[in-house]
């Protein structure tokens, strides 16, 4: 068994809830349904949440979908979220 | 396309563009493109290879797109003309390149000792056994040999072993050792001599001049000419020293070909060329002179001579050429059937001028420097590389690399009848995903009623127990039931029967019944998990991570769990494939029998919903010792389950919507399978094995506060004493089944005695769970069917009580009643309550859930002879 | 080969790039990395003349949609003064890193 | 090649797309090709005020690189054969 390369542990999280940062100051939570070598992902019951800064201030906005495919270029992190 | 080996650097367009920087230096005339043609378009007409749109879909058909990167149209339209007489060469179909890429090319390209074939498909191209067509001189390598074979990596890599192996056997000329870096020539210049024959008829003079150039300028200059040219880069290295003078020659054998070449590189071929060169001079340095007269013959007929003039001249001089006995005259028999003439073709060769040679050296660096990169790749490298494209491409799982759109389609379209290829694979996903029937939390209710017939089906046999039985029975019913109709406010009664009390949690079995029942179950090794104490009170967190830290971790638990879909996934390919399958790795990855851990890996395993979805599959392959094992050892490690924990009401009081749905995974998948396996393979002793291990090792009694738990107790004992009732009828019980029974049933009795209660949750649970699955998603498995009045279930518990009365003795009814008569008049007077309060447009619903109280409750009554209706409770007639 | 332009051949079409240029123009021919040879082109907005021969590269496609008949250019209607402007697809945040510093600042209270 | 199969078994389905420059288009998803590009018909623009560029378009081209997200529908997905197909494609990706 070797566990070793990224895609691998991507694996792990197969049909588990994970956390992605997207570019453009973009994050999504979901529960990890597909991925490629790509990060091309599908998340389900996902909920992504946009930050930006209005005058100096954070504001966010955060937006649910039961079924996503998010493009792997727009991808720059995935993990377990922290509880 | 570049892309079966042929050429990507595309040396004609190279060659072009050196040519015409060479030529502006010269003379400024335009180059002809014809005179930079190689021979593309030679494998361009590919219609009938019947794998074409798979690899490069129809692109074909683009009639107005064009491709600004590649210029491909440029050349298709320029040699359209002499396409037509290539086009038979190269009807060849992927598929029989497949085919003859198997042991048997190896015989017809390769090995057969018929030297024609060999020198044909080795020396001169290596990719015979994939471009030509074969069939003329093998007719068993038919073109359209349909199935074609795949050939593994290690396949492909013992084939080439072998050839070189008959190299070795052959002679250097058999097989084309890797060239030296450097001495690259354009890779069609050893295109296929069956492509090569008409190829040079469309193109008279072009082909044959280009390959000169191709080449010899890179070797050392001035050494004797020793190798038929197509073939010179293919041996060994021994064979590179050619001079110039044969090309000078041939350049200048023909003049009317002046005007075909390209007047901008050759200055001096582009005036009519000198005469001379048609009587064939001695070259100085001996280059051999037949070949040239056989060219002046050759192109007295009309033939493309030059060459074949130059494939086929004997390296006589070539020092340690070994192959130089056999190549020319095999080759030249087979390419060439004019050459029955051969006899008269030695000639003595004129000498060049130094003016040539020197502009011919000039040249030759030229496009030394072109040709750096073509000839990067070996023809072997080639080869390999497209037999092993080729063996992707024709894979033996159509199903590879397009598994889930073939899978989806099989599985919308039904495909469960009919092929039994696609029936296997529609079964893997039907299973649990449940496309027919509406999702899985339609399945849940498929496990949940399968459970409940089941207690039903032995309600009923043992209503209709001999009166005898019922009789007993009515005695000691006055004491309990004379004020049950009577007093619903009645206190608990006495207890009117004592029930020997064995102190709880009796760790060592000794009974020699209970001996009987760990041999009966067929080598299930119920002592092994001995070895791993452990305190039988689960840990009483929901975080699922406490589990998981004492069965290696998350991360390892995942692992595991991957694993076992890689085997699942192996297991079920071969399957499709026609395979015997072997589970024993599979078994391995589920470290079912691993005590490293404090809880079992596989106990952690569940705690994932993926790891309880892959268990249907998982179970496809087990045999029955292994699934009884299995059941084992999850019967054994229940109170560590993360799916008790979070459903019991006691360690997880308020359930989350997503816990809620876990639980409704699990029931779903995991109790269905215990269900069947139960009922279709288990025996009697087996289902008391499973009862032992749950009753000896966990805290019955915490168990029975969780939903799943107190169903999987319902169901091992409902399936006893069906097996029992069933076995009653027929062939009795041995009086050792009989003995184990009472023995592991007073065991069970005695876990729950007196805390028998605890099986109804509160009911600040109970409205918790109806409110969070009605503001979710749960679906009705969990709660009533109205959906504006929902309620929580309790038929499971109903179930339960009326199980276990089923298999009591009358002292263990008696029990029961006594413990949960609180429940049973609340019960009743919820129903009552219900009709009387409902408001009149919800008379309906309220009615249907009166009803369902009623039912659920008569389910245990029944078994004592009782049944409650309209608020009373009265003896069943 | 991506046939999925086919259908456009030699129809009008509006074409966004990847700067948020919005092109109106005739697909001449394409080929498998959607390079584009457009003639006739016009400003989608404004409707000026921009080019009778177009080439675009690939990589700066958006999308290209089939323009419905009798469909007018938007400056005829309007000058385009009222149109948004299309963003960009590079999918910047400016200073995203002070957004993601603020983010987690948030998340550790 | 995981998602051109995933894509496939689409088509004929209603999608969002949401682009990197922001513009969301909804419609039926009438073909894909290996590099994910898409075709819909009867588009349809979420902010169709703010952005009438694509007004009196209905079919459109959509660059695949260009795509930030594709909104689905739940039951156009099964879960279960996907995360197999997932793992099938790491499995032969890494051999």
């Amino acid at each position: 068994m070797s566990m070793d390369t990224p895609l691998d542990l991507l694996k792990l999280n197969l049909d588990e809830i994970v956390f992605v940062k997207l570019r453009g100051a973009r994050e999504m939570t979901g529960t990890l349904q597909a991925f490629d070598s790509h990060c091309n992902i599908v998340l389900s019951n996902a909920t992504e949440t946009i930050y930006e800064l209005v005058d100096g201030d954070l504001k966010s906005t955060t937006k649910d979908s039961e079924m996503v495919f998010v493009r792997g270029d727009s991808v720059t992190l995935i993990t377990t979220p922290s509880e | 396309m570049s892309f079966f080996g042929f050429d990507t650097a595309l040396p004609g367009q190279n060659k072009g563009s050196g040519r015409k920087r060479n030529g502006a230096k010269k003379n400024n005339a335009p180059m002809d493109f014809e005179d930079t043609y190689q021979g593309l378009g030679e494998y361009e007409n590919e219609e009938d290879d019947y794998l074409n749109a798979e690899t490069f879909g129809d692109g074909t058909e683009l009639g107005a797109d064009f491709d600004f990167g590649y210029g491909r149209g440029n050349l298709d339209a320029n040699t359209s003309s002499a396409g037509h007489v290539e086009q038979p060469a190269l009807n060849r179909s992927y598929a029989s390149a497949a085919a003859s890429a198997g042991p048997g090319a190896l015989n017809a390209g390769y090995s057969l000792p018929s030297a024609h074939t060999m020198d044909e498909g080795m020396d001169f191209t290596p990719m015979e056994s994939l471009w030509t067509n074969q069939s003329a001189v093998i007719p068993q390598q038919q073109p359209q040999n349909p199935i074609p074979q795949v050939l593994s990596m290690g396949e492909i890599e013992r084939q080439q072993f072998q050839q070189q192996q008959q190299q070795q056997q052959h002679g250097y000329m058999n097989m084309p050792p890797m060239p030296p870096m450097g001495y690259g020539y354009p890779p069609h210049a050893y295109g296929p001599p069956g492509v090569n024959n008409t190829g040079y008829q469309g193109l008279p003079q072009d082909f044959s001049q280009s390959v000169p150039q191709g080449y010899p300028q890179g070797l050392p200059q001035g050494g004797p000419m020793a190798m038929p040219m197509h073939m010179a880069p293919m041996g060994p290295p021994q064979h590179y020293q050619p001079i110039p003078v044969p090309m000078q020659q041939h350049e200048q054998q023909t003049p009317q070909q002046a005007h075909h070449q390209a007047p901008a590189s050759l200055p001096q071929e582009a005036s009519p060329a000198p005469v001379l060169s048609r009587e064939p001079s001695e070259s100085p340095s001996s280059v051999q002179p037949q070949e040239v007269v056989r060219a002046d013959q050759f192109s007295s007929v009309g033939v493309p001579e030059q060459a074949f003039a130059q494939e086929m001249r004997p390296p006589h001089n070539a020092p340690g050429n070994r192959g130089q006995a056999i190549i020319p005259d095999q080759v030249m028999r087979e390419i060439a059937p004019r050459e029955t003439r051969r006899g008269s073709m030695r000639k003595p060769q004129e000498p060049l001028s130094s003016e040539e040679l020197k502009k011919l050296r000039i040249r030759q660096a030229k496009v030394d420097k072109i040709l750096r990169h073509s000839g990067v790749m070996t023809p072997r490298d080639k080869d390999f590389i497209t037999r092993y494209q080729l063996s992707q491409i024709v894979t033996d799982d159509p199903y590879n690399e397009d598994f889930y759109f073939q899978v989806y389609k099989i599985i919308q379209r039904g495909g469960i009848v009919g092929e039994s290829n696609k029936g296997l694979i529609a079964r893997a996903y039907l299973e649990h995903s449940g496309h027919r029937l509406g999702g899985r939390y339609k399945r849940a209710d498929v496990a949940l009623q399968r459970m409940q017939s089941q207690v039903e089906k032995a309600v009923t046999v043992a209503k209709e127990r001999p009166q005898k039985s019922r009789e007993n029975l009515d005695g000691a019913k006055e004491g309990v039931l004379g004020k049950i109709s009577s007093a619903r406010n009645s206190k608990a009664p006495r207890r009117q029967l004592q029930i020997p009390l064995q102190k709880e949690e009796e760790d060592e079995v000794t009974s020699q019944a209970i001996e009987d029942v760990v041999q009966s179950m067929n080598g299930v090794e119920l002592s092994s998990s001995k070895a791993r104490r452990r305190s039988s009170y689960a840990f009483r967190s929901v975080d699922q991570r406490a589990v998981l830290s004492r069965s290696g971790g998350r991360k390892f638990v995942l692992s595991l769990i991957e694993t076992v879909y890689s085997e699942v996934l192996e297991l079920e390919a071969q399957l499709r494939s026609g395979q015997d399958t072997d589970s024993s790795a599979l078994w391995e990855t589920l470290h079912i029998s691993d005590d490293a851990y404090e809880v079992s890996p596989f106990i952690s395993i569940l705690s994932f919903d993926k790891g309880v979805k892959i268990m249907p599959r998982i179970f496809n392959f087990l045999n029955k010792e292994q699934k009884l094992k299995l059941l084992y050892c999850f019967f054994s490690e229940l109170s560590h389950l993360n799916i008790i924990v979070t459903s019991s009401y006691k360690t997880n009081p308020d359930p989350s919507d997503s816990q809620l749905k876990k639980l409704e995974l699990f029931q779903s998948v995991f109790l269905k399978i215990i269900v069947s396996f139960l009922s279709s393979s288990a025996e009697f002793l087996e289902v008391l094995g499973l009862l032992l291990a749950l009753v000896k090792n966990n805290n019955v009694s915490f168990i029975s506060t969780s939903k799943i738990g107190l169903n999987l107790i319902t169901v091992l004992i409902s399936r006893a004493a069906l097996i029992k009732q069933d076995v009653s009828r027929g062939n009795v019980l041995s009086s050792m089944e009989a003995s184990t029974w009472n023995e592991i049933y007073d065991k069970l009795f005695t876990a729950l005695e007196t805390k028998l209660a605890v099986v109804f949750p509160p009911d600040e649970y109970s409205s918790r769970v109806v409110a969070t699955s009605s503001s979710g998603t749960v679906t009705s498995a969990t709660v009533g069917q109205s959906s504006k009045h929902q309620f929580y279930d309790q038929s499971y518990i109903w179930q339960f009580l009326a199980s276990l009365a089923l298999s009591g003795k009358l002292n263990h009814q008696r029990v029961i009643i006594d413990e949960i008569r609180e429940e049973i008049f609340g019960t009743i007077s919820r129903a009552e309550q219900l009709s009387s309060t409902a408001p009149v447009e919800e008379q309906q619903i309220a009615l249907y859930q009166r009803d369902k109280l009623y039912q659920d409750l008569n389910l245990f009554l029944n078994v004592m002879g009782l049944v409650a209706r309209d608020g009373e409770i009265s003896e069943l007639k | 080969m991506s046939p999925l332009l086919k259908d456009f051949l030699n129809k009008r079409i509006v074409v966004v790039t990847t700067e948020g240029q919005c092109v109106c123009a005739t697909l001449e021919g394409f080929d498998k990395s959607t390079n584009l040879l457009l003639s006739e082109a016009q400003d989608r907005i404004s409707g000026s003349h921009l080019a009778s021969s177009y080439m675009v590269r690939g990589s700066q496609i958006v999308c290209c949609g089939l323009l419905e008949d009798g469909a007018a250019a938007l400056g005829s209607e309007e000058t385009g003064a009222g149109v948004t402007a299309l963003k960009d697809t590079r999918n910047i945040v400016e200073d995203e890193h002070l957004v993601w510093k603020r983010v987690w600042a948030s998340r550790k209270q | 090649m995981l998602f051109f199969s995933f894509f496939k078994t689409l088509v004929d389905q209603e999608v969002t797309v949401e682009l990197k420059n922001d513009i969301e288009l909804k419609g039926t998803l009438k073909s894909v090709d290996q590099f994910l590009n898409l075709k819909l018909d009867n588009i349809e623009c979420s902010d169709a005020s703010k952005y009438p560029h694509l007004s009196s378009v209905r079919n459109i081209f959509i660059r695949g690189s260009t795509v930030r997200y594709v909104y689905l529908n739940k039951n156009m997905v099964d879960t279960n054969l996907l995360q197999d197909a997932a793992r099938r494609e790491a499995m032969s990706s890494k051999n």
